[in-house]
């Protein structure tokens, strides 16, 4: 399951869903809003997305990992809307028999949904500017 | 044609709005595109973005048909 | 911080423990109790450590990470005494500012932890039968 | 000399017992274990083990002093 939320990510009932009689490992990736970013200090932001598109594409992601990696399930919800410093922005979560596919999996999850799914992150700077920014970070031109 | 178009970003931002209808004589989403980044200003070369219709993802050449929602997506930055 | 527990893991305490404004990634691994090994049936295990060894070890680990990788906050804690199926054994977090660092310093810290942390896993089958396991979990002769 | 002996996982359970008070002529870690394998059967050659003094590890020719709390450790299951 992928899905956009625009209220706080419940941790503990995702990784609930995660349990397996049969899983001994269980990998997460959360990521934060950081204080700061290329440079400059950041005060918050929102991330704005494309909601049927999104789930799509993200269960589509979830289903790669499945075939490609030997893991019991895999999770994935990503914010939408304003957060602040600190907030959870996205998290996935990975149970497996092994560690191996759980971290493998874990990894190829968070970085495709950067590079894949339908969501922006708008920066809100500081000085006052605010920015919509590109895949790796910079500020759209 | 009539289309509905879905603006994302810096593009929801030039458009002034998340979506609108169209009239158009553009029959594939490159066509249309280059009409409405006249008409709004969007600042990306076509091949920076990509292009959905109808909540999936499509090519520049398809073929559209009246009443499709279209939409042209500025590179993503989740996570 | 590297500790060994004889009581459930705190999830949501260690994890408040990791949060910091300039972090944007967070990794944890962990390690559950799984219903079979080596093609047993397994009902549940029971984990014997060395404390005062263990947490020195532990820490040594931790102090490699922070070294090795550009990490914020880096902590283990592993379970000793009885466990049944699905509980959870060891749990590692990492904190960075980027993901790399993240997944590197979390893998690298459960690696280590089961290489050179002095504890050992007593598994209970199914047919009343039990025994020491081996790093490969497969019994001692 | 007076030694502290503690013993973890099959190694415990061989010598019936967590930990034991015992007098040696042993000096190092490699003496003591070949007359405490003898004593309580302990399967395991010395080189699948490592050796803890005091707490910290150290080799199999380490010089023991009066005292000494000695660990002979077996291989690691944790996680």
């Amino acid at each position: 399951m992928f899905r956009l939320s625009d209220t706080a990510i419940d941790i503990a009932a995702l990784r609930a869903r995660l349990a397996r009689a049969d899983a001994g490992a269980c990998v997460t990736f959360e990521g934060w809003v950081r204080d700061h970013n290329d440079g400059k200090a950041v005060r918050g932001l929102a991330y704005q997305g494309y909601p049927a598109l999104a789930e799509s594409e993200g269960a589509k992601i979830l289903e790669e990992a499945r075939a490609r990696f030997a893991i019991a399930e895999a999770l994935c919800v990503h914010r939408v809307g304003e957060l602040a410093i600190g907030e959870l922005a996205v998290w996935a979560g990975v149970s497996a028999a092994h560690r191996d596919a759980a971290f493998a999996a874990c990894r190829y999850i968070i970085d495709e949904v950067k590079r894949r799914v339908p969501i922006w992150k708008n920066e809100r700077y500081a000085d006052g500017a605010s920015g919509w920014l590109h895949p790796d970070n910079t500020p759209v031109a | 044609m009539n289309y509905r178009l879905l603006y994302f970003a810096s593009l929801r931002d030039a458009a002034g709005s998340a979506d609108e209808r169209v009239e158009s004589t553009a029959c594939d989403p490159r066509a249309l595109y280059a009409e409405l980044a006249a008409r709004h200003g969007f600042a990306f070369a076509p091949e920076r973005l990509r292009v959905a219709v109808n909540g999936a993802f499509t090519g520049w050449d398809h073929a559209l048909a009246d009443g499709d929602e279209v939409a042209f997506l500025p590179p993503v930055s989740g996570g």
